[in-house]
C-alpha cells in the first residue's frame, strides 16, 4: 500500500484506534480520575474523525472514489496481511459512505454514553474500568463497521460480546447482574458458533477472508455450502441481536448500569448484526433458506418483543423489549431480498440495505435518548419501575425528551424514527414476494400498532401524574436491579439524589439536549444526504399514510385502554408472565443448561471411573501380581532345577513346532 | 552458543540439585536467575547469528549430537526460555516448601534446559533423549515440592506423570527407531525428504507408533488422566512448566516427526486423531463445567485447548500446522498466566475450591482480578488475545482438511466450535465464582494456620513482574499473530509442501 | 599341526589366569598378605585391561590360535565389542577384589570372613574373570565350553565360601542349576556337531546344516537347548529361580561378581552362538530361534520388573531387576545380526556399570556384619535420606538407578535402551519392541520407588563403617558411570 | 554306517538323565542324572566323529573337554554338597532357605 492511501484513510483507522488506545490507557489508569478525561476526549476525537470521514467522503481514497451505492471498497489497514498457505488474511478495512455514516452514529452515541456515565456513575469506585470498557466496546463496534475482512469482523464481534459481559456485570455485587452478564455472554456465544463456522466455510471456499473475494467466489457457487455458511451467520446475528429464539438475554441485560444499556441497545451490539448482514447482503441474497430463517425469526420477534414491551412493569424492561422488536424491524428488509441466482446480478439491492441501515441509525439515536432519559429520571427515584416513575418527567427538558423519543419509537413522521420506519415498510412492501415477504410485511404492520401502543403507554406513565406511591418498605422485592445495585455499591448512590437531580449538572443535560435534537431533526437532515445512503429519498405517500394511521390507531387504543392508570396494570397478576418474558429463561434452563450440566456430571464421572479405570486397574494388577509371583517364588533348589527343565521343554516344543511349520512351507 | 544455551541450565541445575543444599535461599535464587539469564542471552545470540551445532556422538547407531534453530522451533525456544526465566523469578516470592530452594531451582533449570534441547534437537534420537531429560526434574518438582497437604497425592501424581510419559515416550522411541532404520538417517532435516518416500505401510506403522507415543504427552483424550493429578499437586512453578513447556513438547514432536516425516502415513491415521481431539475439546470443556478444584479445572481446560492444537495438526494442512504452532505458544502463555494466578491463590489460601464461597477477587485484589479475567478471556478464545488464532485456525484447518472419510473432519470442526462455547461457559463460571464472587459478602478464606489476618491476596513482589510479562505476551500475540507466524511461515511451508 | 599364537591378543584372558596362580603362589610364601594379594590381582587385571584396550579402540577383529590353511579355523577372535566386554569384566573383577579384600585393610586376622582366606577368594575371582574374558572371544566348541565353565565354577565356590553358613543354601541352589545347565550346554553342542559336523561356531557349518531339512531341525534344537543352558547364566525367566536366592544369601561383593562377571560370560557365550546365525538370517526357519530369544527376553523383562516392584530388600530388588534387565540384554539378539549382538553387549556393559554402583552403595550402607555375611535385615528404607546425609553415596545411587531405569541424567542407560531397541525394530520385530515398552515402564516404576526413598526424608542412618576397598570401588565405578554417561560412545562402539 | 543305534541310546540317556535330575530330592542322585545327560551328549559326539572319520573334527576332541569339565564340576559339587550336609544336616533339595536355616539352628 502506498503512503498516500494510508494518510487518506487515517480518519477511518482513527475511529477504531482512538477508543482502543483510550481503553488501554483507561485500564492502566483505572483508579485515577484522569480516566474520565481520557475516555471522553477520546470519544470526542473519534466522533470528530468519523465526522471528518463522512464529510470528506467525496475525496477519493487511493486509486478510486469512495463508493456511495452500498458497495464497499477495501483498503489495507496497515496491518500486514497474513498468508498462511491456503488462507489469505489481508486485514483490510472498508471505505464507503455508509460505513462512514454508521461510524459517525456509533461515535456519537458512544460519546453521549461516556459523558453521561461520568455523571451517572460518578461515585462508583470502578468508574474508570467502566469507561475504559465502554471505549473498548466502541472500538470493537467501529471495527465491525469498518471491517472488510471476515476475520476482523469476527474479532470485533467477539470482543464486543465480551465487553457486554463486563458492562452488564459491572455491578457484580448483585446476583442479578452476575447472572445476567453470564447469560448474555453464553447465549450470544452459543449463537456465535454459527458465525465462526460461517466465516470458516466462507473463507475455506475463497481461501481468503476479504469480503470482496468471498462475495465474488460464493456468488458464483450457490449451494449447500453457502446456505450452511450464511445460515450460520444469520444464527449468530439472531443471537447478538436478541432475536427469537435467543431473545431473552437482552431483557436481563438491563441489570447493567443504564449507560451500558444505552450503549448496547442503541448503536452497538444488537445493531452489529444489521451492519454485518448488510455488508454481506449479496451472499444473503444467494441463500434463500437463510433468508427464510431470518424472515421467520424477525417476524415472530418483532411482534413478540412489542407484546412483551406492552406489559412490562419496569420501564427499562419495556425499552429492552422494544429494542428486541425494533432490531427485528431493522433486519426485516434484509430478510426479503429477491433471491439472486445469476452470476451477473452484482450487489444486492442497495435500497434494501439502506433501509435497514437507516433504521439502525434512527434507532440508535432515539434509543440512546430514551435510555439515558429513563436513567436520568430513575436516579432520583431509585427505581425504574413504572409504578415509581409515574409522572416523573416533570421538568421541561425531560418532558420534551420523552415525547420526542417515544414519538420516534412509535414511528411518527418528521422525527427520525418515522422516516426510517416508513422506509423499511415501503421497502419490504416493494420487495415482498412470496410467503416470506408477506409474513414480514404483516408482522411489520402489526408491530407498528403495538409499538405505538407501548410508546403511548410509556408516555402516559412518564408524563401523567398518577397517584402518589409511598416509598414501600418492600423495595427489595419490587426493584429490578437498579436499586439493589445502588444499595450494594459501596458509595455510588449512598446519598439521596433528589437534591442533586434537581441540580443536574451541565454534562448530562447537554447530552440529552443533543440527543433530543438529533432524534427530532436527524431524519430531515438525512434526507439531504441522498448520496450518503446511495438511495433516492423516495417518500412513499401511501405507506407514510398507512404507517401514520396505524400508529395513531395504536396510540388511541393505548390511550383508551389506559384510562387514568397504567395500561399494563390491566394484566393483573398475569403481568408476572410478561416480566418473565413468557418464561423463556426457564425454557433455556430446561432445554440447554440442565441437560448440558447433567452431561458434564456424567462425563466427569466417566472420566474418573471409566477413562482412568484401566490405568488404576493396571497399577493395582501390577501390585497384585508382583506380590503373587513374588510370594510364589520359593527358594527351594529343586524348584530352580525344575523350572530349568520345564523351560527347556517349552522352548524346544515351541521351537520345533515353529521350525516344522516354517519348514513345511516353501 | 546454542549448545551452551542448552547445556548451561542443565549443568548448573545438576550442580544446584547436587551441591545446592548448602547454599542460602538468596544465593540459590541469584545463581539460578543468573543462569537463566545467561541461557537466555546465549539463546538470543545463537538465534541472532543463526548458530547451530553438529558433531558425531554415538557412531554405533549413527546419532549426531545435532542442534539447530529453525522457524518451527524458534518460537518454542523463546517461550521456554521466557517461561523458565519467569519461574525462576517467581521463586523469589514463592519458594515452595519440601526441600532446599536450590533443589527446586535446580530442577526447574534442568527441566528448562531439557526442553530447550528438545526443541533445538535436529536429530530424532537426540530429540528423544532430550525429551526424557525433563522427566526426572519435573517428577522431583511434583514429588518433593508439590501440595504439602497430601503426601499420597504427591506420590501418586508424580508416579502417574512419569509412568504415563515413559510409556508414551518409549513407544515414540520405537516409532523413531522404525522410522530411522527405514529411512536410513536420523537427521530431522533429512527425514523430511527421506521419510516421505517410504512405502505407505511403513509410514502408517511409524505414524501410529509416533502418534500414540506423543499423544500421551500432549495429552490427547483418553490418555489425559495424568494431567489433572499432576497439575493439582505440582507447585505453581511446576504447573507452569508442565503446562507451558512440557505439553508443547508433545505437539512439537507431532509436527516434527509424523507430520513432517511420514505425511502419508500420518494422513491415514489423522482422522482418528482428529476425532479424539474433538472429543477432547468437548470432554475437557464439559468436565470444567462441574469441576470444583481450580487447578484441576485448568488442567482439564488444557486438555480442551491442546485438543484444538491436535485437531489443527490432524488436518494435515499448512494452515493447520501454523494454527498448531501458534496455539502451542498461546496455550503456553495463557495457561502459565492462569496457573500463576490460581497457584498463587492456592498457596495463600491453602485451597481454591469452587464448592465453597470465595472472595471476589475483583474487589479484594483488583490487579490480580484483572489478570485473572484477562486470562479467562484468553482461555475462552477471545479474539485479540493469544488463544484465538490457534483455535479459529484449527477449526478452519479441520474444515478444509482433505483427509478423512466424508464429512468427518467437518463434524470435528463443528464440535470444536461448540467446544469454544463450553470454554466460554467454564471460563465465566470461574469468573463468576472467583472474580466477582458468588456471595454478597465475600470473605477471605482463613489462612492455612487458621488466622484471618495477614493473608495477602494482592500480587506481590516478583509475582507482579511475572504476571506483567505474561499479560503483555498474551495481548501481544493476540493482537499481532505475525510475531509468531512470520517466524514459522517459511519453514512450515518447506515441511508441508514437499 | 601348527597353531599360531598371538600372546598379546590372549593377554586379557591369560593375565587374570596367571594372576590367579600368582596369588596362590604368593599365599603359599606369604600367607594372608592381603595387600600383596590385592596388588597382584589388580596388576594382573590391569594388564588384561591394557591389552584389551587397543582392541576396543580399533574396528578390527583380532584372530589367534588359528590352525593352518586350508581348513584353518581360529579358536579365538576378539572384535571391538568383545574387547569392551573383556574390559568390563576385568574392571568389575577389580572392584570385586577391592571390596572382598580391601574392606578390612589393616585388620586381618580371626575376624576375616573369607573361608579359605583372601588368596583363595582372589584366585577364584581372577579365574572366573579369565573364563569370562575367554568365552567372549571363543570361536570353537571346546574353548567355549571350557572358558564358560571356568567362569562359572569358581563363582559357585566363591558363593559357598563367602559367607559361611548363610550362603551355603544359595550356593547349593546355584550349584544344582549350574550343573544341569552345563549338561544342557554339552547336549546342545553335541546336537550342533551332529547337525553341522563342524567343530567351531563358524557360519559355514550353519549354512551347510541349513541346506538339509533334518539337519536344520537338529540345529534349531541345538540352539534352543543351548539357550536353555545359557538362560541360567543370564537369569532369564524361567531359568532365573536361583538368582534371588543366591544374590540375597551371598556376600555383597560376590553378588556383584555374579551380577557382572557371570553375566558377561553368559552373554559373551550367547553372542558367539547368535553370530553364527547371521549368515542365514533371512530364512524363515529361523523364526523359532527369534521367537525363543524374543520370548525369553520379554518374559524376563516383564516378570523380573513386576516382582521387583514390591521387594523391600535392596539386594533382592536388584536381583529381580537383574532378571528384568537380562531381558533387555537378550532382546536385541533376537534380531540375529551383528548389530544386535553389539547392542546386547553394549547394553550389558551399561547395566554392569550401573548395577555395580548400586551394589557398592548398598554394600557401603549396610556393610558386612561381624561375620562378614550380609546384614540380616537390609531394607530399602535404610537408604532413606541418603541423598541428604551422604551426598555422594546418595547421588551416585540415584544416578545408577536412573541409569537402570533408562532415564536421563543416566544417559548411558537411556542410550543403552535406544541401542537395544534399534536392531529389534530394524529387523521388523516391532511387536517385540512394543511389548518392551511395558517392561520399560515397569522398570521405571521399580527404580523410581527406590529413588523416592533415597531422596526422601532422612531416617537417622547409623554411621557408615569404614570400608576402604568399597570406597575405592565406589570411586572407580562412579567415575565410570559419570564418564560413560557423558560419552556413551565409549561403550557403544 | 547307520547312526540310529547311537542316537536312540543318546535319547534314552538324556531322557533318563533329565527325569533323574528333575525328580530327585537328593542332591547326589540329581548329580547322577546330570551325568547321564552328559553321557548322552558324549555318545552323540563320539558317534558323529566316528561316522565322519575326520581326525580333527569336533567330535574327537570335545568329549575329552567335556569329561574334564564334568570331573571338575563333580568335585566342586561334592564339596558344596558335603558342606551343605555339614551345615544343614540334610541334602534335601526341597528345603527352602528358611527351613534350611531352621535345620541349621536346631542342629548341633
Amino acid at each position: 500500500m502506498t503512503e498516500e492511501s494510508l494518510v487518506l484513510h487515517l480518519p477511518v483507522l482513527a475511529t477504531i484506534a482512538i477508543p482502543l488506545v483510550a481503553a488501554v490507557l483507561g485500564l492502566a489508569a483505572a483508579r485515577r480520575s484522569i480516566v474520565k478525561d481520557i475516555t471522553v476526549i477520546a470519544g470526542f476525537l473519534a466522533l470528530v474523525s468519523a465526522g471528518y470521514r463522512l464529510w470528506d467522503s467525496r475525496t477519493p481514497i487511493g486509486s478510486g472514489p469512495v463508493p456511495t451505492d452500498g458497495t464497499i471498497r477495501s483498503v489495507t489497514s496497515g496491518i500486514p496481511a497474513l498468508d498462511l498457505g491456503g488462507l489469505l488474511i489481508p486485514f483490510e478495512i472498508a471505505v464507503s459512505t455508509r460505513t462512514a455514516l454508521i461510524s459517525l452514529v456509533v461515535a456519537a452515541v458512544t460519546l453521549a454514553v461516556l459523558a453521561f456515565a461520568t455523571w451517572y456513575l460518578r461515585d462508583d469506585d470502578r468508574l474508570g474500568v467502566f469507561l475504559a470498557t465502554v471505549s473498548l466496546f466502541a472500538a470493537a463496534m467501529q471495527l465491525v463497521v469498518h471491517s472488510a475482512d471476515l476475520l476482523l469482523t469476527l474479532i470485533g464481534w467477539e470482543v464486543m460480546g465480551f465487553c457486554s459481559y463486563l458492562l452488564i456485570g459491572h455491578w457484580s455485587r448483585t446476583p442479578r447482574a452476575r447472572r445476567a452478564a453470564l447469560k448474555s455472554f453464553i447465549v450470544t456465544r452459543l449463537a456465535d458458533v454459527g458465525f465462526v463456522l460461517g466465516v470458516v466455510v466462507l473463507a475455506a471456499g475463497a481461501r481468503s477472508t476479504r469480503y470482496a473475494d468471498v462475495i465474488e467466489f460464493w456468488q458464483q457457487r450457490p449451494g449447500t455450502a453457502l446456505t450452511v455458511a450464511v445460515t450460520g451467520l444469520v444464527i449468530a446475528v439472531l443471537g447478538k441481536s436478541a432475536q427469537v429464539p435467543f431473545q431473552d438475554w437482552l431483557a436481563d441485560a438491563m441489570a447493567g448500569p443504564t449507560p451500558a444499556s444505552a450503549l448496547i441497545h442503541a448503536a452497538t451490539m444488537v445493531a452489529a448484526g444489521t451492519v454485518v448482514l448488510a455488508q454481506l447482503a449479496p451472499l444473503l441474497a444467494s441463500a434463500p433458506w437463510a433468508m427464510r430463517l431470518l424472515a421467520v425469526s424477525v417476524a415472530v420477534t418483532m411482534v413478540l418483543g412489542a407484546v412483551l414491551a406492552l406489559g412490562q412493569s419496569d420501564l427499562k424492561a419495556l425499552l429492552a423489549w422494544s429494542t428486541v422488536s425494533q432490531v427485528a424491524v431493522m433486519l426485516a428488509p434484509l430478510a426479503v431480498f429477491p433471491v439472486i441466482t445469476g452470476v451477473e446480478s452484482g450487489a444486492a439491492a442497495p435500497t434494501t440495505t439502506a433501509a435497514a441501515l437507516f433504521h439502525m441509525y434512527a434507532h440508535a439515536l432515539f434509543k440512546a435518548l430514551l435510555f439515558l432519559t429513563i436513567g436520568w429520571l430513575s436516579l432520583a427515584l431509585h427505581s425504574t419501575l413504572a409504578s415509581r416513575l409515574q409522572g416523573s418527567a416533570r421538568r421541561l427538558l425531560s418532558r420534551i425528551a420523552v415525547v420526542v423519543g417515544l414519538a420516534a419509537l412509535a414511528g411518527l413522521p418528521l422525527v427520525v424514527g418515522g422516516w426510517s420506519k416508513e422506509l423499511v415498510i415501503a421497502t419490504v412492501a416493494g420487495e415482498a414476494v412470496g410467503l416470506r415477504g408477506y409474513l414480514v410485511l404483516v408482522a411489520l404492520l402489526v408491530t407498528v400498532i403495538l409499538t405505538a401502543m407501548y410508546a403511548t403507554r410509556a408516555a402516559l406513565v412518564l408524563l401523567r401524574r398518577g397517584p402518589e406511591v409511598p416509598a414501600e418498605p418492600d423495595d427489595e422485592l419490587l426493584s429490578t436491579g437498579e436499586l439493589r445495585a445502588a444499595r450494594a455499591t459501596r458509595s455510588a448512590l449512598r446519598i439521596a439524589h433528589q437534591a442533586e437531580v434537581n441540580a443536574t449538572p451541565f454534562t448530562p443535560r447537554a447530552v440529552i439536549v443533543l440527543l433530543t435534537l438529533a432524534t427530532a431533526f436527524g431524519g430531515v437532515l438525512l434526507l439531504g444526504f441522498e448520496r450518503v445512503l446511495g438511495v433516492e429519498s423516495h417518500v412513499s405517500g401511501t405507506w407514510l399514510l398507512v404507517t401514520l394511521a396505524l400508529a395513531l390507531l395504536g396510540g388511541a387504543l393505548a390511550w383508551f385502554l389506559s384510562g387514568d392508570g397504567d395500561l399494563a396494570l390491566r394484566l393483573g397478576p398475569r403481568q408476572a408472565l410478561w416480566d418473565k418474558g413468557f418464561g423463556a429463561d426457564r425454557a433455556y434452563l430446561a432445554a440447554v443448561v440442565t441437560p448440558v450440566l447433567a452431561l458434564a456430571r456424567a462425563v466427569t464421572k466417566v472420566d474418573d471411573r471409566v477413562v482412568d479405570a484401566p490405568v488404576r486397574a493396571a497399577a493395582a494388577a501390577s501390585v497384585r501380581w508382583s506380590d503373587k509371583v513374588g510370594s510364589a517364588h520359593t527358594s527351594r533348589p529343586l524348584t530352580a532345577v525344575s523350572m530349568v527343565g520345564a523351560g527347556l521343554v517349552v522352548l524346544v516344543a515351541i521351537g520345533l513346532v515353529l521350525a516344522l511349520v516354517a519348514g513345511g512351507s516353501p | 552458543m546454542l549448545l551452551a544455551a542448552v547445556a548451561v541450565p542443565v549443568l548448573a541445575g545438576l550442580w544446584l540439585v547436587a551441591a545446592g543444599r548448602g547454599l542460602s535461599r538468596r544465593a540459590a535464587l541469584d545463581a539460578a536467575l543468573l543462569v537463566a539469564l545467561a541461557s537466555a542471552g546465549l539463546l538470543a545470540a545463537a538465534m541472532w547469528f543463526g548458530d547451530s551445532f553438529d558433531r558425531a556422538w554415538i557412531s554405533a547407531i549413527g546419532i549426531r549430537l545435532s542442534l539447530g534453530i529453525d522457524g518451527i522451533s524458534a518460537p518454542l525456544l523463546v517461550l521456554t526460555t521466557v517461561i523458565g526465566l519467569l519461574v525462576v523469578v517467581l521463586a523469589r516470592s514463592h519458594t515452595p516448601a519440601g526441600g532446599a530452594p536450590a533443589t527446586y531451582l535446580g530442577a526447574v533449570l534442568i527441566a528448562t534446559g531439557g526442553a530447550l534441547a528438545t526443541f533445538a534437537a535436529r536429530d530424532a534420537v537426540v530429540f528423544f533423549i532430550a525429551f526424557e531429560l525433563v522427566l526426572i526434574p519435573v517428577w522431583l518438582l511434583i514429588h518433593r515440592f508439590g501440595d504439602p497437604h497430601d503426601e499420597n497425592a504427591r506420590r501418586d501424581a508424580g508416579l502417574r506423570f512419569v509412568l504415563f510419559t515413559v510409556s508414551g515416550s518409549v513407544l515414540m522411541l520405537v516409532g523413531i527407531l522404525a522410522l530411522v532404520s527405514a529411512a536410513g538417517t536420523s537427521s530431522l532435516d533429512e527425514l523430511v525428504a527421506a521419510g516421505a518416500t517410504l512405502p505407505l505401510g511403513t509410514q502408517t506403522l511409524v505414524a501410529v507408533l509416533l502418534v500414540a507415543g506423543l499423544a500421551v504427552k500432549v495429552p490427547v483424550f483418553p490418555l489425559h488422566t495424568w494431567l489433572p493429578a499432576a497439575h493439582t499437586t505440582a507447585p505453581t512453578g511446576g504447573s507452569v512448566i508442565l503446562a507451558a513447556i512440557l505439553l508443547k513438547m508433545g505437539t512439537y514432536g507431532l509436527v516434527r516427526l509424523p507430520v513432517a516425516s511420514v505425511p502419508d502415513g500420518f494422513g491415514r491415521i489423522a482422522p482418528v486423531l482428529a476425532v479424539l481431539a474433538a472429543i477432547g475439546i468437548v470432554w475437557g470443556g464439559l468436565v470444567c463445567l462441574v469441576e470444583v478444584e481450580a487447578k484441576r479445572l485448568i488442567a482439564y481446560s488444557s486438555v480442551a485447548h491442546m485438543g484444538f492444537v491436535t485437531l489443527a495438526l490432524a488436518s494435515g494442512t499448512e494452515v493447520g500446522v501454523q494454527a498448531a504452532l501458534i496455539g502451542n505458544i498461546a496455550h503456553g502463555v495463557v495457561s502459565a498466566l492462569l496457573f500463576v494466578v490460581i497457584g498463587g491463590l492456592k498457596e495463600r489460601w491453602g485451597a481454591v475450591r469452587f464448592d465453597r464461597p470465595l472472595p471476589a477477587l475483583r474487589e479484594h485484589a483488583p490487579r490480580l482480578g484483572f489478570v485473572l479475567i484477562l486470562g479467562l478471556a484468553a482461555a475462552l478464545g477471545l479474539p485479540g488475545l493469544a488463544a484465538f488464532w490457534g483455535e479459529f485456525m484449527a477449526i478452519y484447518a479441520a474444515w478444509t482438511s482433505p483427509l478423512g472419510p466424508g464429512l468427518l473432519l467437518k463434524v470435528c470442526a463443528a464440535l470444536a466450535a461448540l467446544g469454544a462455547v463450553l470454554a466460554a461457559a467454564y471460563a465465566l463460571r470461574v469468573a463468576r465464582l472467583l472474580w466477582v464472587g458468588e456471595t454478597d459478602e465475600p470473605a477471605i478464606p482463613t489462612a492455612a494456620d487458621g488466622s484471618r489476618e495477614g493473608v495477602q491476596t494482592e500480587t506481590l513482589g516478583s509475582e507482579r513482574l511475572v504476571l506483567t510479562v505474561l499479560v503483555l505476551a498474551v495481548v501481544a500475540i493476540g493482537i499481532a499473530p505475525h510475531l509468531v507466524w512470520s517466524v514459522t511461515a517459511e519453514d512450515v511451508r518447506v515441511v508441508m509442501t514437499r | 599341526m601348527r597353531v599360531t599364537i598371538d600372546w598379546l591378543a590372549l593377554t586379557p584372558v591369560l593375565a587374570p589366569a596367571l594372576g590367579a596362580l600368582l596369588v596362590l603362589l604368593v599365599d603359599a610364601i606369604l600367607p594372608r598378605a592381603r595387600t600383596v594379594h590385592v596388588g597382584v590381582a589388580l596388576v594382573a587385571l590391569g594388564a588384561g585391561v591394557a591389552a584389551a584396550a587397543p582392541g576396543a579402540w580399533s574396528r578390527e577383529t583380532v584372530w589367534t590360535l588359528c590352525t593352518e590353511a586350508p581348513d584353518g579355523a581360529c579358536l579365538y577372535g576378539a572384535g571391538p565389542m568383545s574387547a569392551v566386554l573383556q574390559i568390563a569384566a576385568l574392571l568389575a573383577a577389580a572392584i570385586v577384589v577391592l571390596m572382598l579384600l580391601g574392606d578390612r585393610w589393616g585388620d586381618s586376622g580371626p575376624r576375616d570372613s573369607l573361608v579359605g582366606g583372601p588368596a583363595v577368594a582372589a584366585a577364584l575371582v581372577l579365574a572366573a574373570t579369565a573364563g569370562a574374558a575367554g568365552v567372549v572371544a571363543a570361536q570353537d566348541f571346546g574353548t567355549w565350553l571350557v572358558t564358560l565353565e571356568l567362569a562359572t565354577l569358581p563363582m559357585i565356590a566363591l558363593v559357598a565360601l563367602s559367607a559361611g553358613r548363610r550362603s551355603i543354601h544359595g550356593s547349593l541352589t546355584l550349584l544344582v542349576t549350574s550343573v544341569l545347565s552345563f549338561a544342557l550346554l554339552a547336549l546342545g553342542v553335541a546336537l550342533w556337531v551332529v547337525a553341522s559336523g563342524a567343530s567351531t561356531f563358524a557360519s559355514a557349518g550353519v549354512r551347510d546344516a541349513w541346506a538339509s531339512d533334518h539337519h536344520r531341525l537338529v540345529l534349531v534344537t541345538a540352539v534352543l537347548v543351548i539357550l536353555a543352558g545359557l538362560g541360567f547364566k543370564l537369569s532369564l525367566v524361567p531359568f532365573h529361580a536361583w538368582t534371588p536366592v543366591t544374590y540375597a544369601s551371598a556376600a555383597t561383593p560376590v553378588t556383584l561378581a555374579l551380577a557382572t562377571i557371570s553375566k558377561i560370560a553368559g552373554l559373551g557365550a550367547l553372542i558367539v552362538v547368535v553370530r553364527a546365525f547371521s549368515s542365514v538370517t533371512q530364512d524363515r526357519g529361523l523364526s523359532a530361534v527369534v521367537v525363543a530369544l524374543g520370548g525369553l527376553a520379554l518374559v524376563s523383562m516383564l516378570v523380573g520388573n513386576l516382582v521387583a516392584l514390591r521387594q523391600t530388600d535392596p539386594v533382592r530388588l536388584l536381583a529381580w531387576s537383574a532378571i528384568g534387565q537380562a531381558g533387555w540384554v537378550v532382546l536385541p539378539l533376537a534380531a540375529l545380526d551383528a548389530r544386535g549382538a553389539d547392542a546386547a553387549a553394549g547394553y550389558l556393559v551399561a547395566y554392569v556399570i550401573a548395577t555395580a554402583v548400586a551394589f557398592v552403595v548398598v554394600h557401603r550402607v549396610h556393610g558386612p556384619d561381624a561375620a562378614g555375611a550380609p546384614a540380616r535385615s537390609r531394607q530399602l528404607l535404610h537408604t532413606g535420606g541418603l541423598a541428604r546425609n551422604h551426598l555422594w553415596l546418595g547421588g551416585l545411587l540415584i544416578l545408577a538407578l536412573v541409569s537402570l531405569a533408562g532415564l536421563p541424567p543416566g544417559i548411558i542407560g537411556l542410550v543403552a535402551k535406544i541401542v537395544a531397541l534399534q536392531p529389534v525394530v530394524a529387523a521388523g520385530l516391532w511387536p517385540f519392541a512394543v511389548v518392551a515398552v511395558v517392561g520399560a515402564v515397569l522398570g521405571v516404576a521399580v527404580y523410581l520407588r527406590w529413588i523416592a526413598i533415597v531422596l526422601g526424608p532422612g531416617r537417622s542412618t547409623q554411621p557408615l563403617q569404614r570400608l576402604v576397598g568399597s570406597t575405592a570401588g565406589l570411586v572407580l565405578t562412579g567415575a565410570a558411570l559419570v564418564v560413560t554417561s557423558v560419552l556413551p560412545a565409549l561403550v557403544f562402539r | 554306517m547307520s547312526l540310529l543305534g547311537p542316537y536312540v541310546l543318546a535319547a534314552v540317556l538324556v531322557g533318563t538323565g533329565l527325569y533323574g535330575a528333575l525328580a530327585r530330592r537328593n542332591a547326589v542322585l540329581m548329580l547322577i542324572g546330570v551325568e547321564l545327560i552328559l553321557g548322552g551328549a558324549l555318545v552323540l559326539l563320539v558317534s558323529t566323529a566316528a561316522a565322519s572319520g575326520d581326525q580333527w573334527s569336533g567330535g574327537t576332541v570335545l568329549p575329552l573337554f567335556i569329561i574334564t569339565i564334568a570331573a571338575a564340576e563333580v568335585a566342586l559339587a561334592l564339596a558344596v554338597i558335603l558342606a551343605a550336609f555339614r551345615l544343614r544336616g540334610s541334602i534335601d533339595l526341597t528345603a527352602s532357605d528358611r527351613t534350611a536355616s531352621e535345620h541349621a539352628e536346631a542342629g548341633p
